[in-house]
């Protein structure tokens, strides 16, 4: 098909444009997200992510110490330089908070009570009151403030105590509740695909209705179960928990993929001496790599962002935490509203089902079956 | 050991599209039997039956006595060639070959061999390592006769094996096939072939599938020389044997009938009894036998339409004349080239011994 | 951690209670389990506190916070693997539990001993007390931590910078809103947003309201629906509710930004120049989501929620807490109730910040801040105390219709409706 | 023994175990319990063969019916109690459900997210799996395209903030249409009916990846020589898709639409977090949760609402498994 | 009207594996053109690639003048069989046949009538509402065929297209395909088969492929009584020619050679040159050439080993003697049924007009 002649090259371009629409459609919010996980929860809700990468004029206050009040004639003066020596270039600036941007940097600007204040660009000001100075007064201004940008967020979150061992009980987690529904079910896929038994029919219809259970129904008795068998809460048991929960999908999903080999080749591998179980593992499980690869990535995924099912099935002390409990309970907790936090930590989450991603995706190869049978 | 016996085997697709019925066939240890029939008729389906992939939907097979109508096809000590080749998509062609042998649990040094000796025969050498999605169809073919011959099963089963290997290949490959057979005399071989040189070479009996039934089983000459009945005479031989309608006029051991075309009468060696004078009948003659000839006593004339010299020989076709029966356009066939007979007319006759009788479909050779 | 921040006998903790315990116990080996809904820094300052009964008796004390305490609870009770104790946030979930016999009764005496020495010492125990299941009433939780509800936050620099006065009564407090308004200004942020929580921050307004506006007995006869949801007195505090949260020109963003707003984002308009807002009623933990950097006292004060003047009602105060319930019990379970009822362990959490408590033992020094102590003076000078109504009424009114009705209403829905939908929804439940 | 040591080993156990277990069953069954030596081998054959899909299918069944069976039948039996479980009422829990008009909003919301997510994320995911099957940077598209499913519902719905919020400051939305100079910020969360599609949406955007995916493995399955023979007989690359290449996926079509069909049925994640169903965007899972945990027959009568809602797909599954046996 | 001319045509699989090279061919309208050559010699790859479906990598394909490398397949106006049929397994048989018609936007009767037409044609009426599974393997094929005949397209590609029919179904189809060419005299065929009979027949010129490359080009006689090499000479025929190695004893326009296997010497009607005399040669004969003789000049003379009775001629085995080359074993047909001569010796000449002779692989008849 590569080798077909005369592609046009317009039909290549749609193709090209057409998808850069699709994937920029589908990456703004994620872009959102990633920008937004280099900023602190103050900066998100001060301006829109897109305007990250540029400097925003913001407004600040600067609290003016009334210890060098000097007396010039009927008024009082302070002088001195709102940014206490520090660089900075003021744009406006007022004298209350409620108008904080009254007048240009240069101007003098007429307070209340005849009070004044004027401010350079440098930052130097001159405040005048004709009253006596009791409270520290503040002066307002704007200025531009460059994109900021840290890793504070990502650090919070991979150097919080115990990150290390959340991420590895999260492997712990993951990987034998991903490989065993897998293996598991192919075989009972096999089985429901090319074996003839009564009831096959209903048993398909079966694992087609257990698809829609929803989880939260099953939690308390398969802890009481855990618990009676002596299980209780451990990794055992969230691994047959999950093998439990991701069985009905996997089977479907591998059932599907492996009534569409070739019966030909079955037979013919039958015929050759092979027993069910060797065709099943030398014939129809190599053919069926990009099922089982594709339901690994979303058993993967789903276990590795799994928060419900580790919080019941795993014991709740802190070496037992997976990343997302302990992102859920120990990070975000009180902080519920850190959008930079829950940012950050859902791109550290995102890293590693990319990966599997990636890994898998050689297997969804072309052409697995060609030149087997005309 | 290999006795096959089919005992009124039947098979239906789907409970009602009946494909197969009354099948009564025995086949002794040695043999090799060819299956031949129109497309469709049901060869395929009969030999997956007798593997075990289809269902036998009626009757009973038995191998060496023993009933194996339920066994599973890995029992029934068969290989298989696929008519549609059922490569291992995955596995290179040397695994694809190897596959049985290493299920059977042979040692290493036995596998390569059997795959080196197999690969060598079918011209594979060089391809061993490649997947059979990089092969032509020809080589797909050769890796899928590679993958039953390396075995050492009590039945071959093969289905159309050389459909898609050039002449010379052809040729190679089934005296390969010839000799394995004949080095394995205790194994069976049936195969399904629609070239009929391989049928009348291989076949230690040729079994004639028409109508969801046998239409005959004999060894190739017989079928050749003493076609039952006329589905056989035009099936077996090509191009098919002419039949032209004819009346018998005189009877006895050799058989005179008259010819309609004009030319008045001919003879046949086969033998009928006064009272069948006067019978309508069809007189059989192969295109190969068919002479020119400059007597009175032809059993055809007319102009030759077409001529295509082969090399070897050269074919005549003449256009219908109303007689002829089934077939529109009457065949001979000449030795060597004679390519500027187009247009002549011809008068063809045959030797009695090589004419043929039916009457209502059926060769007057074997009536009771 | 086992890290200590207070080391023994020094400063001003009654160490006494401690050393009382550490004589009693020796529970080396032995091991508490208890879950909570307290987790990240309040989970630190718990664990600081547990510490101590570490120290002084031996026993290990394993606490584990999740955001979704409610549900984890009910888990892992009725599967049989519940800890030795559970933090309950709300007193409802806790009576739920009760009386489905997942909870252990505390010790006897323990009700005599709340009433003499928390303050309000009776309405504490009559929190804490729930049907068994046999229908007996126990006692079952004691309580430890208090929020203290009828708070309103401003920031003192834009009060003084505008010539703003601190409100003492309702009135002052809508002519406040009402100045503010005509200054150009806008007076409140409101938001109710928290994801699947979202609406409850209005009815935390809609309880005060209830508590300024009719008779405290009242306020206990809709707890307990013995007054209908929509009862024109609930109704009407409905509507003082949404006279500030209806008013487009009373809250930031409008009307319409009020239902979805974040109740953690809601607070930070007091702080931005120009200031998006003037006032901000939340409970005493609200300072946690404030800008970094926001120093209490200084950049930002709260002030009692008042009460109306021209109504004898005296002072009301909304508060909530959390309370401490046995859901599996052993020895170590028991005395480590005894330390909860210590001042020590009051004191210990007061001196972190961010706790307020109705212990009257607890010397009251030990508060870290002085807003946290005026905070406490609130609460021991409240003429009323009342419990947060939603925490006490069922799960699917308290944390479930009263919720999703307040966003209706916010949203345009008319008080009746609301109420009679939620009225309604509570007649399935019985 | 430090968890990740443990997690290997019980990879290795288990993995092993369940190889072995799959060999050691069949190797018992056919060489003890019905050697092929009898008297008569076929018979004993098929017996084992009778057998064998048994010995497949058990571990399979055996974790489905402990870990999904048995709690749904429990829960229908407890669907069938009140509130405190004590006390059976029958249907009960089903009629004052169907009574209440929350209920009827989510369920009339759910039948809108089962027509609308399961088609749209189909079709997309057929668009990119089709568009990016050739490209040279398909994979990388594909990968972008699939981050969505990686991320957690939690932080998909904080992406979505960043979009809708109620802010120009914030939301992507506000923020463009005030660049188009509207006044005042619109919370679309708030929009009646039309909010219930921007969530949709979210979901759509999370399972596109997953319809990628699935279609895009089925697409190279196609025998290629099919789609030589159709550009052979004429067909434009449109024709080619929908009346070549589509037909021949239309299992895996199904397969997608089924799989979103009854995740959309589960899902309450977004409803939850985004409007915590306000605004009249209640669907039914979420509706589940407000029950879930505090009345349970409640919640179990919901569940199986929600079992009965899926029931068509079910049966046209059924007949597409049907259809593919003969 | 369809000229094809290729021009230097190459082609490289994965950009190593060459399979073609150096393919230069001209082709005129009307002509149908079969290609040979033995199994995975790149005939399918050709044929693809004058579809458009391999990319050419290297040399130029015009069709009527217009470079066509570039150009899309649908754009080149062709119709094609695949070889492993390539059938859309979700469409009807009749719908598999209709889809190029519907996509031309012809209207219903049109379509029916063509498709009905095909289907009589190819005996394919009781099967059209069937899908393709449920086809035997020819009745496959012949939709395959009947999915091309229905278009009228400049350019036929046939990839071995009756490889899975019997030999009477094969026999008529060709004849249709032979009807349906002269029908069209504007379009051009091109035929891929193994069939030594179907590409006599059909063909106006034959391509012999071997060795990435064209080993001869001409018309079936031609081929047959003029090979150009050793290779076409074998390919061409079956059995394949007998090569017997010999010297040149004298030479002129009757040119002697001795026969090393005793039988001195015997005659060629290829004229050689004086200067030829001593030389090493290769005589080829084929076996239909072969005549018994008693008399002193034969060519060849061994025991019978094998003896194949084909009904029409009988084949008889040479064990191969030291002199003959390339293939291991002489073959020698006769006319007629000989069943028992095996065993017997031998002795085989031929009429000069029909004794080949190749030096270094190549005719002497084709010298500069
Ligand atoms: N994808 C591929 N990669 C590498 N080699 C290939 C590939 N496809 C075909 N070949 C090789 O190219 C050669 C020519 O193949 P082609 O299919 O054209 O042969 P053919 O002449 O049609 O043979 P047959 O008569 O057996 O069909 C073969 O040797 C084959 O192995
Ligand atoms: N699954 C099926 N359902 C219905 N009919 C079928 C099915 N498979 C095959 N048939 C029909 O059964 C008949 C016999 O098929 P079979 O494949 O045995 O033919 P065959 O003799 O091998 O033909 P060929 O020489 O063309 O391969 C055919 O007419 C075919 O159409
Ligand atoms: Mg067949
Ligand atoms: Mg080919």
């Amino acid at each position: 098909m590569d080798n077909i002649a005369g592609t046009k090259p317009a039909l290549t371009w749609a193709v090209n444009l057409s998808v850069i629409f699709l994937v920029v459609l589908w990456l703004i919010p994620t872009v959102g997200l990633l920008v937004s996980s280099f900023r602190d929860r103050d900066q998100i809700s001060a301006s829109g992510w897109w305007l990250s990468p540029f400097a925003v004029e913001q407004n600040f206050q600067a609290k003016i110490p009334a210890g060098e009040v000097r007396q010039d004639g009927a008024f009082f003066v302070i002088e001195g330089n709102i940014f206490s020596g520090g660089e900075g270039e003021v744009i406006r600036f007022g004298g209350a908070r409620s108008n904080p941007t009254a007048a240009a940097a240069g101007e003098t600007a007429e307070l209340t009570r005849d009070r004044s204040l004027t401010v350079q660009e440098n930052g130097d000001f001159v405040y005048r009151s004709p009253a006596e100075i009791k409270r520290d007064p503040s002066v307002y201004y704007s200025t531009a403030t460059p994109p900021d940008f840290s890793l504070d967020n990502y650090q919070t979150i991979l150097f919080s105590n115990n990150m290390d061992i959340a991420f590895i009980n999260t492997l712990t987690v993951t990987i034998p509740a991903t490989i065993i529904p897998i293996l598991i079910a192919a075989f009972a896929a096999y089985a429901l695909a090319w074996m003839d038994f009564a009831g096959r029919g209903l048993l398909i219809a079966v694992v087609v209705g257990l698809l829609v259970v929803p989880l939260q129904l099953a939690l308390v008795p398969l802890l009481q179960f855990h618990n009676k068998i002596g299980i209780g809460q451990s990794f055992l048991g969230i691994w047959m928990a999950h093998t439990g929960f991701g069985l009905p999908l996997a089977i479907y999903l591998l059932r599907n993929y492996m009534v569409g080999l070739p019966r030909d080749i079955i037979e013919s591998a039958k015929v050759d001496g092979a027993t069910d179980f060797q065709v099943f593992t030398k014939i129809v499980l190599p053919l069926s790599f990009p099922a089982l690869a594709s339901f690994a990535i979303f058993q993967f995924l789903w276990t590795w962002n799994d928060l419900l099912v580790a919080k019941v099935f795993l014991p709740s002390n802190a070496e037992s935490w997976v990343m997302t409990v302990k992102i859920a309970d120990d990070l975000l907790g009180s902080r519920g509203g850190d959008w930079g936090i829950l940012a950050s930590a859902a791109f550290i989450s995102i890293a590693v089902p990319l990966i599997v991603f990636f890994t898998m995706q050689r297997y969804l190869v072309r052409g697995l079956l060609a030149g087997s049978v005309k | 050991m290999a006795n096959l016996k089919l005992t009124d085997v039947g098979k239906a697709y789907g409970g009602n599209v009946e494909v197969l019925k009354n099948i009564n066939l025995d086949i002794t240890t040695g043999e090799l039997i060819v299956f031949v029939g129109p497309s469709g008729c049901g060869k395929s389906t009969l030999l997956r039956m007798i593997a075990g992939l289809e269902k036998i939907t009626s009757g009973e097979l038995t191998i060496d006595e023993a009933r194996m109508n339920d066994v599973p096809p890995a029992q029934r000590g068969i290989a298989m060639v696929f008519q549609s080749y059922a490569l291992y998509p995955h596995m290179t062609v040397r695994d694809n070959m190897a596959f049985a042998l290493k299920l059977a649990k042979k040692s290493p040094q036995e596998i390569d061999e059997a795959v080196g000796r197999a690969a060598k025969v079918l011209q594979l050498d060089q391809y061993l390592d490649r997947l059979p999605k990089a092969l032509s169809g020809g080589q797909r073919q050769r890796v899928a006769i590679g993958r039953s011959i390396v075995r050492d099963p009590k039945v071959y089963l093969f289905d159309e094996p050389l459909s898609n290997l050039d002449a010379s290949l052809r040729v190679a490959t089934r005296i390969e096939i010839a000799q394995l057979k004949e080095s394995m005399p205790n194994s069976t071989m049936i195969y399904v072939t629609h070239d009929q040189v391989e049928a009348m070479t291989l076949a230690s009996r040729i079994v004639v599938l028409a109508n969801k039934g046998i239409a005959q089983v004999g060894t190739p000459l017989e079928l050749y020389e003493r076609p039952e009945n006329e589905f056989v005479a035009q099936f077996i031989g090509s191009p098919a044997m002419n039949l032209l309608a004819a009346e018998i006029v005189e009877t006895g051991a050799v058989t005179t009938v008259s010819c309609p075309e004009g030319g008045g009468t001919f003879q046949s060696n086969v033998p009928t009894q006064a009272s069948d004078k006067g019978m309508k009948v069809n007189v059989g003659i192969r295109p190969e036998d068919m002479v020119p000839t400059d007597g009175e006593n032809y059993a055809f004339a007319h102009q030759v339409s077409i001529v295509e010299a082969l090399g070897e020989v050269t074919q005549l076709y003449f256009e219908a004349p109303s007689s002829s029966k089934d077939t529109d356009t009457v065949i001979a066939k000449l030795a060597g080239i004679h390519t500027n007979m187009r247009g002549q007319t011809l008068k063809l006759t045959a030797d009695p011994a090589k004419v043929h009788l039916f009457a209502n479909g059926r060769s007057l050779l074997y009536r009771e | 951690d086992g890290h200590q921040p207070f080391a023994v006998g020094e400063g001003a903790f009654n160490w006494d209670s401690y050393n009382q315990i550490a004589d009693a116990y020796d529970l080396s080996g032995q091991t508490v389990e208890i879950t909570g809904p307290w987790t990240g820094d309040e989970k630190a300052k718990a664990d600081k506190v547990f510490s101590y009964f570490t120290s002084a008796t031996g026993a290990t004390v394993n606490y584990s916070g999740s955001d979704s305490f409610e549900q984890d609870i009910v888990i892992s009770a009725r599967s049989g693997s519940a800890p030795n104790l559970a933090v309950f946030p709300q007193p409802g979930l806790a009576a739920d539990m009760a009386s489905q016999g997942l909870l252990t009764p505390l010790a006897d005496g323990t009700a005599d001993w709340v009433r003499d020495n928390y303050a309000a010492g009776q309405s504490w125990v009559d929190l804490g007390t729930y049907a068994d299941q046999n229908g007996e009433d126990q006692m079952f939780g004691l309580f430890y931590r208090v929020d203290l509800k009828s708070l309103v936050w401003y920031s003192p620099e834009a009060f003084d910078e505008a010539g703003y006065d601190i409100p003492e009564t309702m009135e002052e407090l809508k002519d406040l809103t009402d100045l503010i308004v005509e200054e150009g200004g806008t007076p409140w942020c409101i938001g109710l947003g928290s994801g699947a929580a979202t609406g409850w921050p209005a009815t935390d307004w809609v309880e005060e309201m209830m508590l300024r506006t009719q008779a405290p007995e009242d306020y206990d006869a809709w707890v307990t629906n013995e007054m209908k949801f929509d009862d024109p007195k609930v109704i009407a505090a409905i509507e003082e509710f949404g006279a500030f949260a209806r008013n487009d020109a009373y809250v930031d963003g409008g009307a319409s930004a009020v239902a979805n707003t974040d109740f953690r984002d809601s607070p930070t308009g007091l702080f931005s120049i120009p200031p998006k807002c003037y006032l901000h009623r939340q409970a005493s933990f609200i300072p946690a989501f404030f800008p970094e950097g926001t120093e209490l006292g200084e950049d930002a004060d709260f002030f009692y929620f008042p009460a109306f003047a021209d109504k004898d009602l005296g002072k009301p105060v909304l508060g909530a807490g959390t309370l401490f319930a046995i859901t599996n019990p052993s020895e170590a379970t028991t005395a480590f109730l005894e330390f909860m009822k210590a001042p020590i362990a009051h004191e210990l959490w007061m001196a972190q910040g961010g706790f307020l408590t109705a212990h009257a033992g607890v010397n009251p020094e030990t508060y870290v801040e002085d807003s946290l102590r005026a905070q406490g003076d609130i609460l021991r000078n409240a003429t009323t105390f009342r419990f947060d109504a939603s925490d006490l009424m069922p799960g699917e009114i308290g944390a479930g219709a009263f919720w999703t009705g307040m966003v209706d209403y916010t949203t345009g829905a008319s008080a009746e409706d609301v109420a009679k939908g939620i009225q309604e929804r509570w007649d399935t439940i019985q | 023994m430090s968890p990740l040591l443990q997690g290997i080993l019980t990879v290795v156990l288990g993995v092993g175990g369940c190889v072995g277990y799959f060999f050691l069953s069949n190797l018992i069954l056919d060489k003890v319990i019905f050697p092929p030596r009898a008297d008569n081998p076929g018979q004993n054959i098929n017996r084992a063969n009778l057998v064998r899909p048994w010995l497949f299918l058990f571990p399979a069944m055996a974790a489905l019916g402990l870990y999904l069976v048995y709690p749904v039948v429990g829960s229908f039996y407890r669907s069938l109690f009140n509130r405190s479980g004590e006390e059976f009422i029958g249907l009960g829990n089903y009629t004052t459900m169907f009574a209440d008009d929350g209920f009827r909003i989510a369920f009339f919301n759910n039948m809108l997210w089962v027509l609308f997510v399961p088609a749209a994320a189909t079709f997309f995911g057929l668009l990119v799996a089709q568009l990016t099957d050739r490209m040279k940077w398909g994979n990388i598209a594909k990968s972008l395209i699939f981050m969505p499913m990686a991320i957690s519902f939690v932080g998909a719905s904080l992406i979505w903030k960043f979009v809708y919020a109620n802010n120009a400051d914030i939301g992507l939305i506000n923020a463009i249409r005030d660049f188009f100079g509207a006044s005042e910020p619109l919370d679309v969360l708030q929009v009646r009916f039309w909010n219930n599609f921007f969530l949709m949406f979210i979901l759509v955007w999370i399972q596109t990846g997953f319809a990628m995916v699935i279609l895009s493995a089925a697409l190279r399955g196609i025998p290629e020589e099919t789609i030589e023979a159709a550009i052979i007989d004429g067909a434009n690359p449109f024709q080619v898709f929908f009346k070549i290449k589509v037909p021949q996926i239309m299992g895996t079509i199904v397969v997608v639409w089924t799989t979103i069909t009854i995740l959309v049925l589960k899902v309450f994640d977004i409803v939850y977090t985004m409007t915590g169903g306000n605004f009249g965007t209640d669907i039914l899972p979420s509706y589940m949760m407000s029950y879930m945990f505090r009345d349970d027959g409640r919640a179990t009568a919901v569940a199986f609402v929600i079992m009965i809602v899926v029931l068509p797909v079910m049966i046209w599954n059924i007949r597409q498994a049907r259809a593919e046996m003969k």
